[in-house]
This record gives structure tokens, C-alpha cells and sequence, in this order.
């Protein structure tokens, strides 16, 4: 059986920091946003903070990840730092894109995040590719795929997974099930019972589980990496998990009911999480008291110093198309 | 290809017909919606027009007004649905297909370019595609480089497509009737910058021909091309010029395939000098077509200066507000090179 | 019970005459192309004769087929004829396509044929659109798209099936598994033990059924047919057989036997159903000459007169480009 | 865009080079096997690419050479290969993918335009991604519509892209082994009818360095600038036309983009004289943008005549041979062109 993380002080603090940075760096980024001091566009995966902290706790630092335009929790929980994200959203030069990505491309290629994408399903393949890497050189390395619900609809998504299957590439797709795709409801979109269905149309294993709880996020992302590290090939992850907010800033949630988002709002993973370790004894409430706090402060120093920073230049535009 | 091609019109509706002010995109959704109502064969399908009311809330609230079965809500399958699309306009019904960003295209490049726009000929002729593929380009909203493109010369560079880009809320419903009349399929790009404008827009079933530039304005010393968002940035920076005692010509081309070659050439003629404005990338942009073609017509002997272009910098559309702004043609820039093209030539 | 094909003289008789008309005009290709006669390429898909007979006979002349690049054994099995094809394949005016499209685009409206197609997967979305078309008009009408176990791989194949799925679509997705997509083995691509599995991830029937038999073809299309029709939905249904010839012309048969293809050259669709027929009693020995040589006496005076026709005239090609 | 030019140099391998003769085809795969010889990091995914030999026999034996890792046979799945390729190279790798016919890029258009051509850009210059697409283009296989274009233009259009397009044996090669070096996705665009030519190429780890065009004739009365095919199509034209005391030079830019537009400007304004040869259709074709840098550069003024284009008609490729060779430009259509070129200006 895996580690009970409630149970492991040290595994428990780091999963609750990891959700609280998602967390408060979104709440930051809504706030930014509402007040005009950022632009563009946004979409926050506030109360789907379990996904990517139960997924990144099962990889290793050079395990690869893709990511989607809702990005910020499988950056963070992949090991970026906030301040150069914040630096990027704020159009900073400091910032993890120089700028130039904003929201829908940051990437951390030090933590193994291959980046956000603005496209949906444009990182599946990727991952393929990344895992195809990863096999080809010896490394061991695993990819991990975040994607939603809706980008199960793309071509993308189906090529990604046939090549992957065909080759038993290591690589774990993790569907994050919010129930939407956009306004397109998955259980109208894709005419299954759960999603992780579809993984018998590649015959590669395929599991859904509770995206709201880190355990039960981290052992079934566990056991498909530990497959795939063995070179037993990809596997399909279906996390159920709600977001809080609209799609993106101009949505008017014509197509859910606010009975739907209160239900979902009172699975909130985050004091779930705290409720388990405190029971478990992995965490006391100092213990939960502390890492909030922490996290609010390094968040307020993490903006502030991307604030300072200096703005993205213009200078050397068509200098950097290409690499040289 | 034979292109038909009237005598210039302004831009403006015909002081005859009534209007009304609204905006581009209220504009195209009363286009919509009139040609729903004349033919049942006209329905939209794409990824939210439903009741979320589109990306950019241009399907609004027809869900409500029309109902589920015409106002198609699909997944997120951009090549499915533009295939679908050309399955059903093969068969009887007259698709309108919404792509929420035109860089999205890119997924359903096949069903475009190599279905929708080759079966008639291919078949040699026995069926046609009457589709209309709607999909906002261009920049400005911060959305970076998948979401900012303006893509319309990959589908000019396509024998059997047509192409439109509407600068103007009048010409959005005008041009867009006409899309949904013709018997092939035409890729209408919208712009994102320009569903918030006003203007006043002719009531009622009326059409804007395809293959008919506008002119919205007349002038002696050099003539503007510009497309899509850069028609209002060039009929600004007319203003100023004129301030300053310089006239110029403005042409809005509004369709792109079939081109109306012949407004753009007497209108170079009667100048001699002309500046190019778009805000695609520059290389193998539209205007380097309309470049090429005044320089192998006989407008190629009234030319004074070099033909200018001013284009999008060739580079993916980056985040930041400022570098966003400085990657595509401003109002100033276009003062600027027209400045020197008249007090240079 | 569906009727039995070969115990019905007139099935029995239409059915053969269908897979002989395929088998000859098929010849008919490879011996013209074989003398310089023909140009292009061609695709031919002798050995496959049983999938659309079987399939065709459970459709309505006003039903819908899409059809592949291996399309001539589709297009005279929904009612094509012979003469128009031939002219097509010799660039003659009078041809399908006036000469323009080829073998990869034969099309015939008039018996609900939308094309074959030069793009693998290309027509499974469009099927879907015929079927939705006819959904929409209420005309009751089915579509069934062809097309080859390779197409498998692509994403138009995947968007076609799940829009089909979401909307319930009268339309059945006919696989014609001939064991390859040109040299890709079909069990080593997609990792299943049959195709049809992959019809459970899109939430619809699916059936593998011997594609080298009329009747199993039938019986299998005429039940997605009914259902479709009844508003049903979509089916899946995997034929398997095998394609006698190379992918093409250039085709050196290198990742198959010759053991493999004479195997299979001994489970020939039309000596066996040749076989029931007289067992069952439809058909006498007379009967069956008698197809066998009105065929070849159609086929002959096809390719003769098409081979008369005016070629293909280059006058119009700028101003056939638009429909007007 | 910063575009590195060098003097012209002849298109023929330096004659201090040991050369064999080989085909275009044969020239390629040899580029293959000195960089999978050189470096692990290269290898080859795409359809039918192993024990088929690839679609055209580019690949032929290798797999036997170098094994079915690096020699990597895939499912019919264009946009997933493609995609493949994009993280491979972002990882470590730098994959060769094969697309059977360039027509099927449009399956991968997503993963070509919106993902590896922005990534070093849009992600802020921390990753690159080093891979080369091998797709053959171009008619007169009679493989009618779907098979036969030629679709350069849509990726010159795409900032962060590279395209090449050999026209001889050593090219396809000494570009080739340029491409793969190069820490940007490449586009080489070869030409069917071009794989089995013969010619002399360069033996060894040899380079054509990319964004340096090739002038393989010089003559004083004219400039042809031609691409893939129309380069051996403009250079027997200018055989028969100094027949007849015509004296064209040939410009091959071999790399569309970075575009070597020096020696384009210096060999027009030494001739005065242009015209532009593609086999893609005319409406926004690569010689759409040769034509517009010339009108607006300081060559303009050299011009003595209008800027001559010959190109493929705005048409789908028909199958019957008459018409499709009646579709792109021939020898006989190039010697007519310059012809008139000449005597009438
Ligand atoms: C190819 C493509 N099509 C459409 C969009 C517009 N779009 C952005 S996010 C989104 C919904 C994605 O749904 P899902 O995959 O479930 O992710 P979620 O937003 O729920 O996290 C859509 C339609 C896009 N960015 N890319
Ligand atoms: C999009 C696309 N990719 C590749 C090809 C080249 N090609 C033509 S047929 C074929 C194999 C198709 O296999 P399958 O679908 O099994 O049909 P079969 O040939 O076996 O009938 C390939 C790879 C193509 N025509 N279109
Ligand atoms: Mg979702
Ligand atoms: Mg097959």
C-alpha cells in the first residue's frame, strides 16, 4: 500500500502548501484581474487544487508534465516559483515567458513542466512525444498529461493515446474531470457512464477516482507511473473535480445552476485534506495554522516582487523567433 | 477565376436604406437570424453558441429564440465539426460553423482545404458545399500567440473557398447574407476588436455582394489598402493626414477571394502611390498579393514610389499589452509611412 | 430473422452479380493501368468484395455512403455505374468527375454516394453531417461511412464518431479491417483484440463480424441500419478481411507473407458465398455462369465505351472551380 | 527577422568536392544516415517509413541499417506524430518526421503553426524545438487533388518556421543535414517528381547552408526566380531561349524562408527585367511575396518592366494528365513568358 500522506507530517505540510499556493496564487490573480492590473485572459482551477498535488507528489523532479490553459495548479505543484509566474501574468521580463506567454504558456522546463497550452488537447501529444524522449534515451523518465474533460472531443487527444498505447510509451493521461467543457457538459459530450471508459477503445488501463482527495489522486497516479517506469506502458486517469469559477472571466454560468456549484463548493479539497490529517494525526492545527500563513506570505512577497520587476522589452522581438 | 466586380460603392449604407445602430456583432447575429427564419436548411453548430451564446457572445441568446436543434452546441472537435459541416451542406442543409479563435482552424485545416474547397471541382462539379465558417482573428485582447493570429492568407492561398473580413457592423450582415446565399464555402474572419464597435446597419434582409471593395474614402495623394481591423485604423489616420494636408484614398477590399482587382487598380492609378496595411505578419500576407498584383498590372506605370507595405511584425503575437501593441500596424504607424511615402515620392 | 441472402434467388443472384462486378472492373483497372493505359494510382480492393455487397444490400438508394481512396468496390455496390467509373479512371468528359478526380474521388450523388476520398478518415466526419443532415430534414435516411482499419489512427475519425455519439446520429461506422493500413499491422497499431472494442469508449454498439461473408456483413449493417433508422444511434461495425494486392502500385508486400496471402486467397468471398448459394438452394450452377458471364459482358462493353468518350477538357478548369 | 545572406554562390557542388551520382531520393536518405550516424538524437517517425521503405522509398532500407527504434513505422495519425515529434525535440531528441504527401500537413497543422513554430517565442526562448518535417509536394503523379499541392506558402506565412525546398540532389542533401542541425523546426519541402533525377552530390558530412540562394545561370536580360520543380523547368527554358539570344540568370532561393532577398534585389536590378516561376497557384503564392519585396526595395527603381508572374492556376490539381500538366507551369510556358518579357519591355 502507498504512504498515507495525512498520516506523514512532512508529505501532509507539502500537500496542503501545494493546494494553499494554488489557492491564494489564483485568488491573487482573480483580484489583479478585477482590479485591471492584469489583462488578457484567465481560467482558474480553484477547487481543483487535489489534481495536480496528489499527480506531482507521485513524480519525480525530471518527470515530465503537460499542461492546459488551466495551468497554474500544475505548474505550481511541479515545482515552479511563484514569483517568476506571477512575473509572467504581470508581463514582467522576469517572468517565466519574458512576457511574451502570459497565463496560457507557462512552461518551467527545470521542474519538467513542458508548459500550459492555449490550445486544447496541444499538450497530449507532447506528452507522447516527451514520453517517447524519455524511452528512446533510457532515462525512466515519466510524462504526465493534464487535460480536461472537454479536450477528450480533439483529434489530439486520440492521436496522442494511439501512439502511445502502440508504443507503451511511459505516460499517464490525467483527465481532470470537471464536468465541463466550457458550457458542454462531459456526461452529455461523451455518452459514458465515467470517462475512464474510453481507455478500452486503446486497451491501456484505465481508472477514475476522486480528484478531490490527494490520496486517492496520488495512488492512482503512483501506480500508473510506477507501470510506466517498468515500461508497462500509458494509462488513463479520470480525477472528478469541480471549478469554482466560470470558464474563463466571460462566463455567465448560464449553463450550471448555483445549487451545483454549493454542492461542489462543500467538497472543497483543501479543509477535507486538513480535516484527514488532523484526524490522522499527520498534521496538528498549529501544523494547518502554519502552513496557511506561510504560504499567504510568501504569495504577498511573491506578487510584490514581480510587481517591482521590470516591465517585458520590446527590444529584441524578431531577434527571438528562432533559436540560434 | 472569373471575378465579378461593380463599379466602387462607399462603405457606408445607401442614404436610402433605413438603419439602425448596433454593433458588429448584434449585426451578425441579425444576420443569422434573418436567414434562419427565410430557410429552414440554415443552422449553426460549433463549440458553445448555445447557451453559453459563443466565445465572444456573438450567437447571444438565438438558443433561446430558435432552440437546440438549429443553435447546435458540439464538443470540442474543431476538424469533427467542420466535417460535419461539409457532410451536411453536401446534403441539403446550409451549415453555419463557428470556430471560437480562427487559429483553431488549424485543426480542421483538412475538412477545409482539402474537402470543402476542392469537392466541387473535384466531383467535377455534381455537388457543392454551401457552408459558412465564421472564426474571429486578429490581436489585441491579450491572449497571446494561439489566440491572436490572423490566418486569412492561408485560406486565400485555397482555389474554391471565398474569403470575407468585414470592417464594419453594416458590412458584417451585408457580407455574411451573401456567405450564406453562396453555393460554395466561404470563410467569414471576424474580428475580435471589432464586435464592440457600433455603426449603422441596414435593417432588414439586404446583402453586401461578394467581390466588391469599399471605398470609404477619396483622396488624391495615395491610396490605402487595409483589412479588417486596420480599415478603422486607416480611415483615423486619414484624418489626421488631412490635417495636415494629405489625401488619401481608403480601400477596404471586404472580400479577399474573389479580390475586386479592378476597384484596387483605378484607385492606385488615380493616386500613383500606395501603402498596404494589414495586420497579418508581414511575409506572404494578403498584401503581398495585392502587391504583386499592381505590379504586373498596368497600374505598374503610374507608380511614383515603391509599393509600401505595412504588416504585422513577423513574429508570434506576444502577451504583453505593450509588445502586443507593437506587433501589429497602429494609427500612428500608419500616419508615419504614409507621411513619407507622399513627402518622400 | 433476416432473410437469407443465399437462399433467395434474387439476393443470391444481385449479391454475386455485385462481387463480380467489383472483381472485373478491379481487373479491368489493373490490366489497363499494367499497359500504360490508365495514369494515377490505384487502390484496389480485390479480396474485400463480401464488405460493401453485404452492406449495400442493407441500405436504401437514398441513404448515405462515404467512401475511401479503396473506393470502387463502395461505389458500384450502392448502384454506380460501371461506364461512368471506367470514363472517370480513363479522364474522359463523361466520367463521374469529368475526368477531374480520379479513382481517389469517384462520387455518385444520384445513389447517395458523397465520395470516395484521397484523405484517410476523411469521410467519417462527413459522414456524420449526412447523417445529421438527414436528422435534421427527418428523412429518415442512414449513412454508412467506409473506411479502412488505418483510419483508426486519425482524429477525423475520432471528432466523427463522438459527434455521432453525442447526437445520437443515424449513422453506422463501417470498418473494412483488411488487416493493414498499408504496411501497419492493424494488432500491432491500435492494441486491441478486435476493433470493435474501441466502439465502448464512444458509448456505442460494436461488433466484429466476418467481413469475407455477405450475409454476416449484412445481418450486422442491417441491425446498426434498423437502429439508426429507429433513432438509435450510431454503430461500429469491424468487417475483417484482406486485400489480395499491394496497398498500391508501389508496394513491395514486404511486412506480409505469402503464406499470409494465400491464405487468405483461400477464403476468396465469392467461391464460398458461390458455395452456399447452390447449397442452400438460391442458385443453381446456371444461375451462377450466368451472373458470372453477364458481368463480364457489362464490364467489357463499359470499358469499351468509355474508352470511346471525349477526354477530359481542360476549356472550363478556371470557372469550375465555383459553384454558381 | 534577422536573415543571414552571403554572395551568391552556384547552385553545383564546389568543384573541389568529391561528388557522386545519385538521385535526389538516394541523396536524401544519405543526409539521414550521416546525422543518425553522427548523432542518436536523430531518428525518423512517420507512416510506412520501416519495412516499406516510406511511401516514395525515401527511407528505403534503413531500417535494416539502423532498426525500427530510430526508423520508428506509425499509425496513420498525422497530428499525433506531429505532436510527437514537437516534445521529442523539446526533450532531447531531434526527430526527422516523414507526412506522406505534404497535402497531410494539413491534418498537423495545429502542432506545425500554433505549437513548434511559437514555442521558443512564446515561452519565452527557454526550450527550442529541433526537428525537421520531410513532405513531398507538387503535381504530375495524377494523383488528382488531395495529393498534389503545393502548400510552401501557408508555412512561410508562420513565424518561428524555417522552409527549405531542394531542387537538385546535392541540395536535398547538403540542406537536408542544414536542417537538422538547425535548433528550429524545419519544413523541407521536396517534390516527387524530383526524387528520382539524378545529379551530382557532395560525398561526406556536407552543408547547404539555409537562407542562401543558389543563381545555377547568369545572363543579362532577364531574372527567373524559380522554386522545387520550376527550377530544372526554368533552366531549360533558359537553354532555349539563349537559343533564340535570350539571356536569363536563374535564381533558386532553395530556402523560402529565411529568404536570401540580397541576391534576389541584386540580380533583378542587374537584369530589370523579372519573372517570378512557382508551381503553386498564383493567388498568394510564394512568388506573391518576391514580388512585393521587389516593389518596395530600392530594385523598384531598376524596373523596366512589370513584375512577371507564372504560376500554377487558382485550381484543385485535376486527375486527367492533359489537364494537370495544363494546371502548373511548363518549359514552354516559361520560354513564352520571358519571351514577351523581353521583346515587349
Ligand atoms: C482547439 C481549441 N478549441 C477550443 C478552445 C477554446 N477553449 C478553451 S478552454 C475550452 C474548454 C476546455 O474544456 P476542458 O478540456 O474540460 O478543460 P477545463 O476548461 O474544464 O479545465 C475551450 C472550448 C481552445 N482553446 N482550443
Ligand atoms: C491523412 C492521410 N494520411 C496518409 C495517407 C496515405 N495513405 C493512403 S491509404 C493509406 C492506408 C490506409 O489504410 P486503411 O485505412 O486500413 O485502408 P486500406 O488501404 O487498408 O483499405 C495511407 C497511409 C492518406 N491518403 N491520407
Ligand atoms: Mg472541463
Ligand atoms: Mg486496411
Amino acid at each position: 500500500m502507498n504512504t498515507q500522506i495525512v498520516a506523514d507530517r512532512e508529505l501532509a505540510a507539502a500537500s496542503l502548501a501545494t493546494m494553499w499556493k494554488i489557492r491564494r496564487f489564483e485568488e491573487a490573480v482573480e483580484d489583479l484581474y478585477g482590479r485591471g492590473l492584469m489583462h488578457g485572459t484567465m481560467h482558474l482551477s480553484i477547487g481543483q487544487e487535489a489534481v495536480p498535488t496528489g499527480a506531482c507528489l507521485a513524480l519525480n523532479k525530471d518527470d515530465y508534465i503537460t499542461s492546459t490553459h488551466r495551468g497554474h495548479g500544475h505548474c505550481i505543484a511541479k515545482g515552479a516559483d511563484m514569483e517568476r509566474m506571477m512575473a509572467e501574468l504581470l508581463a514582467k521580463e522576469t517572468g517565466y515567458c519574458r512576457g511574451r506567454g502570459g497565463s496560457m504558456h507557462i512552461a518551467d522546463t527545470e521542474t519538467g513542466n513542458l508548459g500550459a497550452n492555449g490550445i486544447v488537447a496541444g499538450g497530449i501529444p507532447i506528452a507522447t512525444g516527451a514520453a517517447l524522449s524519455a524511452k528512446m534515451r533510457g532515462t525512466k523518465q515519466v510524462a504526465v498529461s493534464f487535460h480536461g474533460d472537454g479536450a477528450m472531443g480533439e483529434g489530439a487527444w486520440h492521436e496522442g493515446v494511439v501512439l502511445a498505447a502502440m508504443w507503451q510509451l511511459p505516460v499517464v493521461f490525467l483527465c481532470e474531470n470537471n464536468l465541463y467543457g466550457m458550457s458542454m457538459s462531459s456526461e452529455k459530450a461523451f455518452n459514458l457512464d465515467q470517462l475512464s471508459d474510453r481507455a478500452k477503445g486503446y486497451g491501456i488501463p484505465g481508472v477514475t477516482v476522486d480528484g478531490n482527495d490527494v490520496q486517492a489522486v496520488y495512488d492512482a497516479t503512483k501506480e500508473a507511473v510506477d507501470r510506466a517506469r517498468a515500461g508497462g506502458g500509458p494509462t488513463f486517469i479520470e480525477a472528478k473535480t469541480y471549478r469554482w469559477r466560470g470558464h474563463s472571466k466571460s462566463d455567465k454560468n448560464l449553463y450550471r445552476t448555483r445549487d451545483e456549484i454549493d454542492e461542489w463548493r462543500g467538497k472543497d479539497p483543501i479543509p477535507h485534506f486538513e480535516a484527514l490529517a488532523l484526524a490522522a494525526g499527520g498534521l496538528t492545527q498549529a501544523d494547518i495554522d502554519a502552513v496557511r500563513d506561510n504560504v499567504r506570505t510568501e504569495l504577498r512577497s511573491a506578487v510584490q516582487r514581480a510587481n517591482a520587476a521590470p516591465d517585458a522589452t520590446a527590444d529584441d522581438l524578431l531577434s527571438a523567433v528562432y533559436a540560434r | 477565376m472569373t471575378i465579378e466586380t461593380t463599379a466602387a460603392q462607399p462603405a457606408a449604407a445607401p442614404a436610402t436604406a433605413e438603419t439602425v445602430t448596433m454593433t458588429y456583432s448584434e449585426a451578425i447575429r441579425d444576420a443569422m437570424r434573418i436567414a434562419m427564419a427565410k430557410d429552414p436548411a440554415v443552422f449553426i453548430m460549433g463549440e458553445d453558441v448555445g447557451t453559453y451564446g459563443g466565445a465572444f457572445g456573438v450567437t447571444g441568446e438565438l438558443i433561446n429564440e430558435i432552440g437546440p436543434d438549429r443553435i447546435r452546441d458540439t464538443t470540442i472537435s474543431e476538424l469533427g465539426i467542420m466535417g460535419a459541416g461539409v457532410g451536411a451542406a453536401m446534403t441539403g442543409m446550409r451549415p453555419i460553423v463557428e470556430i471560437q479563435f480562427s487559429d483553431f482552424t488549424a485543426q480542421a485545416m483538412d475538412q477545409i482545404a482539402n474537402q470543402a474547397a476542392k469537392i466541387h471541382f473535384m466531383l467535377g462539379g455534381a455537388v457543392s458545399v454551401p457552408m459558412v465558417i465564421r472564426a474571429p482573428g486578429g490581436s489585441g485582447t491579450g491572449a497571446a500567440a494561439q489566440h491572436s493570429q490572423s490566418l486569412e492568407a492561408w485560406f486565400v492561398h485555397i482555389p474554391g473557398l471565398k474569403v470575407v473580413m468585414p470592417a464594419t457592423a453594416d458590412d458584417a450582415k451585408g457580407l455574411l447574407l451573401s456567405a450564406i446565399d453562396d453555393p460554395n464555402p466561404v470563410m467569414v474572419i471576424e474580428h475580435k476588436l471589432l464586435y464592440k464597435t457600433s455603426g449603422e446597419v441596414r435593417t432588414g434582409d439586404i446583402r453586401t455582394p461578394l467581390g466588391v471593395a469599399a471605398v470609404p474614402r477619396e483622396g488624391k495623394d495615395l491610396t490605402i489598402i487595409a483589412t479588417g481591423v486596420e480599415v478603422s485604423r486607416a480611415l483615423e489616420a486619414a484624418e489626421i493626414l488631412a490635417a495636415d494636408g494629405i489625401e488619401a484614398t481608403v480601400v477596404d477590399p471586404r472580400t479577399l477571394k474573389p479580390l475586386d482587382s479592378d476597384t484596387i487598380l483605378r484607385t492606385v492609378k488615380a493616386t500613383g502611390r500606395v501603402l498596404l496595411v494589414q495586420e497579418a505578419v508581414r511575409t506572404l500576407g494578403f498584401m503581398s498579393e495585392v502587391s504583386a498584383i499592381i505590379s504586373e498590372s498596368d497600374a505598374f506605370g503610374y507608380l511614383r514610389a515603391p509599393i509600401k507595405r505595412l504588416a504585422g511584425l513577423d513574429i508570434p503575437i506576444p502577451y504583453a499589452p505593450k509588445l502586443e501593441r507593437a506587433s501589429v500596424p497602429q494609427v500612428e504607424d500608419i500616419v508615419a509611412a504614409a507621411t513619407d511615402l507622399v513627402r518622400k515620392w
